[in-house]
């Protein structure tokens, strides 16, 4: 039992971590409708700055702030030089270039950083754990979570109270007609670069400061992909859902079935089950149905 | 004319952690042989490649060695070891690696792979052996009930499943329960699950098998877990790194290390740092490992063989393997590592396995285990070859 | 036409798709301040394609303008984006009711009133539009996509309101809609162009309705203007009668039962 | 762009001459010629480490083409062919080393050939399993289906339960001398090649003639517009099953020529990566023309040997700063790949056509 | 196709009985009731968002309604999937242009034929006999039937997604025509054509209905009045979900109701010339 509850709580903490991540990459998705590939690297970047920092002797608070700004600029950046071009191109070519980016942000932090595993010391969070009833719960993951959780608020928040956000879900649907009646599609795209960024950087922070941060983080970019199509590939809440499940998913799967599948279930869990989550709704939770209508 | 040698190495991959270091070694001491005279006089040309601890480019890499005609081969991994060994063996390749696979000993099936070191499964057998003697007795339940034993590996790894066979093998010879595999991968930084389904079983003592960044994660997650077993590490996973990856987690870890850690005070050790001085003057002392002694110790090793095939004026690959490592009987590579002998029915060079502990900062001696002597009869008949 | 007075001035522009087919030769065509100009011609002559090298959609299709110029307001905008000729106050009705399919019809509407700033203006651009399209307000809260066509031809020049533009560039408005409601869309574009001092340029397969509220029409084929003049000599013109008013040389209209098997296709030699 | 118009001047007299694989003389002309090149100049010009890149461009054109189908032709994305390839691959290694074949087809080397048509077949069925939900799921949702297809394949069943056949997690080897067709033993980069050459121009050829008939035109149709498809009277679900059948099938050929080429196979030679860079090579080469995948193969596995053949010089100096070279070289070919789709967002094949019609349109192009 | 049941002239062919179809709240179709004959040409008209595109995806099976039965040879169709109905022998085209874009002109008027052709997948791989001969008899027939009829020539071989609005629009005809239709739905064919393609279109209406060798019965949605009233046996009114009348050109025409609520006072004609 004891297992079980610790495995929730962990589960909804991570998930938090993911929730970040996920919202990120819907955002990308929402306005320009590109699986963004390159999110993990994207992970990395952050994570490692805010690491460099802080091992500067850089509070961490404000290392992070650093890894958000820097975020901000690498997204305009990466939007204004690469995706720019790109706009009115199919979209399979767009996801094509982010893979190009995910190999060359790979490249440059594996440079840049080296490949064997860094940890934020001194730790960030205590190593003692808190104890809750029966829980004993890392205070990293508390934290952890907790910043994810405002975090998320304030970019949903952007989203909902800004024209932006009905500019975006337009260029998605149809960027010739936005872009006719004077939506910069390439404003729209580089906020949304921006945002992804920004939040993947501070969700790879924070994974980095639970369990040390080494290439294996950037994991986190292809996990959030059963992340968002749980909730449905342009649903915000959906992202946030969908990012916590997975995370509690995946836990539960590494603690209950590596007994009878042993082997990598943790890792494939979310897959297989969204596989089949999908054949009941093929457009996840809260995701745009596709409008066949002659 | 030179002699060609190629070097596969992972600065990279899944174990660039300790391969990096290993990879300098390989690099120092080359130089140092051809410093020192070479090989009788010809120099050694030195083919070294990262591949990223992938097969597939493993495989690659190996396809250009032949092409460049290379006499010998440093190798690194198990995985790509053991899958080239038959290759190997028809192409006639002494294939000197730093995986110290059991599977890897048995010239009737791996006539050209061969190291010098301890192999892991007789490691495995000698830390179980060595707790059993040493720490077991102190515990309050002794007498009271069987030791319980679990093991950490990354299934999928053959480097690490390598010993796990010998070890559980071992493991009921000596009377334990053994609980259920956790499965770790090499990558690891999140164990939790592992440690947390591992409480459910109680274990007295734990056997890594994992590279030493995966180890550390593990050892931290039980520690801020609480899963309170000793921990037994191969050799792979138990370096100067693990304290500083793994802090206070790392107290009381047992492991087994064939070779003197680095800058310890042994035959050819003031080489070794003189070497890495000189050639990485770059990397700080205090980064520099155990492993780099390990890749002396292979290259020395294959070097020897070199020179007495050459005295023999044959230097094929049938040649390096009969007239100069099957010549072995208690050859003396130094850095402590136990005196090697090659015999065409067993390429396990040694049969002692060095015990250490890393106690309050220091890694102290505290047992070696000579299983040819223990077990003799097992050792000769039933323990070849895994 | 006078300098001065021009708000769309092209002169012989020249598109190109994928760098190589070429559907537009040499094209001019000027707009006067607050006038509506008619263009009319068979279907590939190139109209669409000269309002989007206008709008400066035609780069999001891989077309360009490869030749002339084309000036709005005295100010070249051939090489400008998209947004940014909108921004100017040029707005395209894109043919084949291209709405935004997952949003409401109401914030379709919205997303016209983007470069707007304050909602007050959105709110008058709103009931103005409900109050063109009365239709639109039943729907406002229906998802774009599912509503009908002719609604969607609604809610595609209900949006292109939204923007308040200087010249609006219409593309087939009456495609598609019912008797009553094209009759609504004329008369809509006249008051928009008498009310709101809206310049217009129509692009409209009913010529007779086109040449009934635009003073001045240009008469396209194959790419090039093969005719320009006022609407009355058009109207004349036993050309255009035939092809595209569809009288009979009496004046009387012909029962589509009695069109000729083999048709007599004109083309002017241009 | 599916077609291209014929040189000016150019009629056909017959409907039969219109369907006819080279239209013109010159084309004709131009296939002996690429033949001969294929078949004579490469083979014996060709050192071993050219031809073993060849090989390479073969075996990337056979994983390619099975995504060119789907993705291209069909408009079912799919981010998990390599566990089609990695299905063929294993079928064949394991009937190759474990199934007792009568004497008479190992002494006639008919082993390996068997092996590669099952391996073919297995696959097939394999990709329709994990097809099956392209039946409700669409778009890029169907991106995460398949991609499980691949971790499901690859990186659990064959990682941790195939591999264990041998008893614990470890490749099969295949040391020189395993495989053998017909009196020939598969041992050398040339008759890799011979082999990699026969497999590619069949499938090639297969391919082409299925996209000219009834299941082709099915194929585009569905991708083109799956509600007027159906209206039109095509079983839609049954054809897109069919795509991806045909596209499993030929990733298991490639899987089981390929390991005609390797002294051992492991699941790392099939990671997700590979499926990535597959649908790369076809965005590269051009989506939705079959020359898109065999250009896209070139130009990818050229760019990469390149690249090696850059860092080689330095092998023997510096570890440390080799180690730094491939890291510049992942990011060189990152950015490689940006640059191309952004100057030539529509793949290789595009350009193709493009300067095809301006020569054949000339001089009245317009 | 089925022909077995052979029908005569003046049979009715598709029966619509008591059809509600609502989505939602909004009610697109409540209660319709329609017959149509072998040989008519049938018209559907009414006001936008009357339901006539919804009425078509029901008959062609793409919506499958609330209430109601559809019949097709007196034989119950409710049931079947697009592609079966396709098959007893019913073609439509589309309100919004919905051609195969990335297909040449030729290869979607090939498709149209797909439930004509025979070759399975093998035979395709090898294309030699079996496919090769199918291939150039189906060419054969619509280079003769439908590129003739609908004067396509010269354009064949482009891809269809390039070709000016209203060429695709015939293309589609082609497309549907080449399935040898007993039935064929027109929703707004005529819609963005000028009037000398509206003459053209008109003209191939007439001939699929009226030539032996085609006799296809049309069911046509239009707003163009002009080729309502000339073409129509039959026209039926639809106002928002429910029927206002189903009766001759004449008939509707001096319908004060059918004027109020969808012609408008002016005269008839005036939408066109
Ligand atoms: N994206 C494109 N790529 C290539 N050719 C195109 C493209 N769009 C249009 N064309 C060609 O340009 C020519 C003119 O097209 P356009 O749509 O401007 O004609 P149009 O006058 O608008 O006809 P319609 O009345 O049907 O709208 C056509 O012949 C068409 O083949
Ligand atoms: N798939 C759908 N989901 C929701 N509502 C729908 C759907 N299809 C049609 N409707 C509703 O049904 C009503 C009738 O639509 P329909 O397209 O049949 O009108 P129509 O008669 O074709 O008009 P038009 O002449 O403009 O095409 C519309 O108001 C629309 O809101
Ligand atoms: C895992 C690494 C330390 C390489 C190791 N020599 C092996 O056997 O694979
Ligand atoms: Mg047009
Ligand atoms: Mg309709």
């Amino acid at each position: 039992m004891e297992l079980f509850f610790m495995t929730i709580t962990t589960g909804i903490m991570v998930g938090g971590i993911y929730a970040l991540v996920a919202l990120g990459w819907v955002l990308i998705y929402k306005c320009s409708g590109v699986l963004n590939l390159a999110m993990g690297e994207m992970t990395l970047i952050g994570a490692y700055v805010s690491l460099s920092f802080y091992s500067m002797g850089v509070p961490f608070l404000l290392a992070l702030a650093f890894s958000l700004i820097i975020g901000f600029v690498l997204g305009i950046l990466t939007e204004r030089i690469f995706l720019d071009k790109l706009i009115g191109e199919p979209v399979l070519t767009v996801i094509m270039v982010t893979v190009g980016l995910s190999f060359f942000f790979k490249g440059t932090v594996e440079f840049i950083w080296g490949t064997d595993t860094r940890v934020f010391d001194p730790p960030v969070f205590s190593i003692e754990p808190i104890h809750v009833g029966p829980l004993i719960i890392g205070q990293v993951y508390l934290w952890s979570f907790i910043a994810a959780m405002i975090l998320l608020v304030v970019f949903v928040c952007f989203f909902k109270y800004t024209r932006w956000g009905l500019a975006m879900q337009a260029t998605a649907d149809d960027e010739m007609a936005a872009l006719s009646v004077g939506v910069s599609a390439r404003f729209v795209y580089a906020t949304a670069w921006a945002i992804a960024f920004m939040a993947a950087g501070v969700g790879g922070t924070l994974l980095g400061n639970i369990n040390g941060l080494n290439i294996s983080v950037g994991y986190l970019g292809l996990l959030v992909l059963p992340a968002v199509v749980l909730g449905g590939l342009n649903s915000v809440p959906g992202a946030i859902v969908g990012g916590i499940i997975i995370g509690v998913l995946q836990n539960l799967c590494g603690a209950y079935l590596d007994r009878y599948f042993p082997g990598a279930v943790k890792e494939i869990a979310p897959f297989v089950f969204m596989a089949i989550f999908l054949l009941f709704k093929p457009y996840g939770l809260w995701g745009w149905e596709r409008i066949e209508r002659v | 004319a030179d002699i060609k040698i190629g070097a596969l190495n992972d600065m990279t991959g899944a174990t660039s952690d300790v391969g990096k270091d290993y990879a300098l070694g390989i690099a120092e001491a080359i130089h140092y042989i051809n410093d020192t005279g070479g090989i009788n006089g010809k120099k050694i040309k030195l083919y070294q490649f990262d591949y990223g601890y992938r097969i597939p480019e493993a495989l690659t890499k190996y396809n250009l060695f032949k092409r460049l005609k290379c006499a010998a081969i440093l190798g690194w991994g198990t995985g790509d070891t053991e899958a080239l060994a038959p290759t190997v063996a028809k192409d006639k390749i002494p294939y000197v690696s730093a995986s110290y696979s059991g599977h890897l000993c048995d010239p009737t099936k791996t006539p050209y792979n061969l190291f010098f070191s301890t192999d892991y499964s007789t490691q495995s057998r000698g830390l179980i052996t060595s707790w059993f003697d040493k720490k077991w007795p102190n515990n309050p339940d002794y007498g009271k009930r069987k030791p319980r034993i679990a093991m950490c590996y990354m299934f999928a790894s053959p480097f690490s499943s390598s010993s796990i066979k010998a070890a559980k093998d071992q493991a009921t010879i000596l009377g334990f329960d053994i609980g259920p595999d956790q499965d770790v991968s090499l990558f690891a930084i999140d164990t939790k699950s592992q440690i947390l389904s591992l409480k459910e079983f109680k274990p007295d003592v734990v056997l890594h098998t994992n590279t030493v960044m995966s180890v550390a994660a593990t050892l931290r997650d039980a520690y801020a877990l609480g899963l309170g077993a000793d921990n037994l590490i191969k050799c792979w996973g138990f370096d100067e790194n693990l304290p500083r990856l793994a802090g206070k987690a790392a107290e009381g870890a047992i492991g087994c290390a064939p070779w003197a850690f680095y800058g310890l005070d042994v035959k050819l050790m003031d080489k070794v740092v003189e070497y890495a001085k000189k050639y990485n003057p770059g990397i700080p002392q205090e980064k520099r490992t155990i492993h780099t002694v390990q890749a002396w110790a292979n290259a020395l090793g294959l070097a020897e063989a070199l020179k007495r095939a050459d005295k023999a004026g044959d230097l094929s690959g049938e040649g390096i393997l009969k007239k100069g490592f099957e010549t072995m009987k208690g050859f003396e590579v130094g850095l402590g590592v136990a005196p090697a002998t090659f015999t065409p029915t067993d390429h396990r060079s040694q049969s002692e396995a060095k015990i250490y502990e890393y106690k309050n900062g220091a890694f102290t001696l505290i047992d070696a285990v000579d299983l040819k002597k223990r077990w003799p009869e097992k050792w000769e008949k039933e323990w070849l070859g895994w | 036409m006078s300098e001065e007075n021009t708000i769309l001035k092209i002169n012989n522009i020249e598109v190109k798709y994928h760098e190589v087919i070429l559907v537009v030769k040499g094209v001019s065509i000027e707009v006067p301040e607050g006038g509506i100009v008619a263009l009319l011609g068979a279907n590939g002559a190139g109209k669409s394609t000269t309002l989007k090298a206008i709008s400066g959609l035609l780069k999001h299709e891989d077309g360009a303008v490869t030749d002339g110029s084309i000036e709005f307001m005295g100010q070249r905008i051939d090489k400008l984006g998209a947004e940014k000729i909108a921004k100017m106050g040029i707005v395209q009705v894109i043919e084949g009711r291209r709405v935004f399919e997952h949003l409401t019809v109401e914030q379709n509407l919205k997303v016209g009133a983007h470069m707007k700033k304050h909602g007050r203006s959105i709110k008058e651009g709103l009931e103005m539009v409900y109050h063109y399209f009365p239709r639109l307000k039943e729907k406002r809260n229906e998802t774009a996509g599912f509503i009908s066509g002719g609604e969607q031809q609604m809610t595609v020049v209900g949006r292109a309101l939204m923007t308040s533009p200087k010249l609006i560039l219409l593309d087939e408005p009456s495609m598609g809609l019912a008797p009553l409601l094209i009759h609504e869309i004329f008369n809509i574009i006249q008051q928009l162009n008498r009310d709101e001092k809206i310049s217009i340029l129509l692009v409209e397969q009913n010529a007779k309705l086109a040449l009934n509220v635009a003073p001045h029409a240009y008469v396209m084929e194959t790419g090039r203007i093969v005719m320009d003049d006022s609407a009355e000599k058009l109207r004349e013109n036993p050309d255009i009668k035939d092809f595209y008013l569809g009288m009979t040389d009496f004046g009387g209209r012909k029962s589509f039962r009695d069109v000729k098997h083999y048709k007599r296709r004109k083309r002017w030699l241009a | 762009m599916s077609t291209t118009w014929l040189p000016c001047g150019v009629y056909h007299e017959t409907y039969a001459q219109d369907h006819a694989w080279w239209q013109t003389k010159f084309i004709r002309g131009k296939m002996v010629l690429l033949a001969v090149i294929l078949f004579f100049v490469i083979p014996f010009f060709a050192d071993s480490y050219g031809l073993s890149v060849c090989n390479q461009i073969g075996y990337t054109i056979l994983g390619a083409l099975g995504v060119q189908l789907l993705i291209g032709f069909c408009g079912q994305v799919t981010l998990g062919h390599a566990a089609f390839l990695a299905v063929g691959a294993y079928t064949s290694t394991l009937l190759i080393l474990e199934f007792p074949w009568p004497a008479w087809m190992m002494q006639w080397g008919l082993a390996y050939p068997a092996s590669i048509v099952i391996a073919a077949f297995v696959a097939g069925i394999w990709s329709v399993l994990f097809g099956l939900p392209s039946a409700r799921v669409k778009g890029f949702y169907l991106i995460l289906t398949t991609m499980a297809a691949q971790f499901i394949t690859v990186d659990f069943i064959i990682t941790q339960y195939i591999s264990q056949i041998g008893g614990r997690g470890q490749a099969f080897s295949l040391p020189p001398g395993t495989i053998k067709v017909g009196p020939w033993v598969i041992d050398s980069d040339l008759k890799v090649y011979f082999m990699m050459l026969v497999l590619v121009i069949a499938c090639v050829v297969a391919v082409v003639n299925l996209l000219r008939s009834r299941a082709g035109r099915a194929w585009v149709a569905i991708r083109d517009n799956d509600i007027s498809a159906e209206v039109m009277g095509i079983n839609v679900i049954k054809y897109k099953l069919l795509a991806f059948f045909v596209a499993g099938a030929i990733g298991g050929i490639a899987g089981a020529f390929w390991i005609s080429n390797l002294a051992a196979i492991s699941p790392e030679h099939f990671p997700w990566f590979w499926s990535l860079w597959l649908v790369g090579v076809i965005l590269i080469g051009g989506v939705g023309s079959v020359h898109g995948a065999i250009f896209g193969s070139i130009f990818m596995v050229v760019i990469m040997e390149a690249l090696q053949l850059a860092v080689m010089p330095l092998a023997d100096t510096f570890p440390k700063l080799l180690m730094d070279f491939l890291f510049i070289k992942e990011a060189a070919f990152g950015l490689a790949i940006c640059i191309f789709m952004i100057f030539e967002p529509n793949g290789l094949a595009y350009r193709w056509w493009q300067s095809k019609n301006y020569f054949n349109l000339w001089p009245f192009s317009y | 196709m089925g022909n077995a049941d052979e029908i005569k002239e003046g049979e009715a062919l598709l029966e619509l009985e008591g059809i509600h179809m609502h989505f939602g709240k909004v009610a697109a179709l409540s209660g319709i009731d329609l017959t149509i004959r072998k040989g008519e040409i049938h018209s559907v008209i009414g006001p936008n968002g009357a339901g006539k595109t919804v009425m078509m995806n029901i008959i062609s099976g793409l919506y499958r309604p609330q209430k109601g039965a559809i019949r097709y040879r007196g034989r119950s169709i409710n049931s079947l999937k697009p592609y079966e109905r396709a098959k007893l022998g019913m073609a439509r085209t589309f309100q919004k242009v919905e051609v195969f874009g990335g297909m040449t002109v030729l290869d979607n008027i090939r498709l149209g034929r797909h439930v004509h052709y025979r070759s399975g997948i093998l035979n395709g791989a090898l294309y030699l006999g079996k496919t090769k001969k199918e291939e150039i008899e189906h060419r054969t027939f619509i280079e003769e039937e439908i590129i003739d009829l609908l004067e396509i020539e010269q354009i064949r071989h482009k891809p269809v997604g390039m070709l000016p609005y209203g060429l695709q629009k015939r293309v589609e005809l082609g497309r549907a025509l080449a399935l040898e239709p007993e039935l064929l739905i027109l929703d707004e064919p005529l819609a963005g054509l000028n009037l000398e393609e509206v003459e053209d279109m008109a003209r191939f209406i007439l001939d699929v209905n009226e030539e032996k060798r085609w006799r296809v019965t049309c069911l046509l949605v239009e707003h163009d009045m002009g080729v309502v009233m000339d073409l129509s046996n039959r026209v039926f009114v639809l106002n928002f979900g429910n029927m206002i009348m189903d009766g001759t050109p004449e008939e509707v025409q001096n319908n004060p109701e059918v004027i109020k609520a969808y012609l408008g006072e002016e005269d008839l004609y005036a939408t066109r010339a």
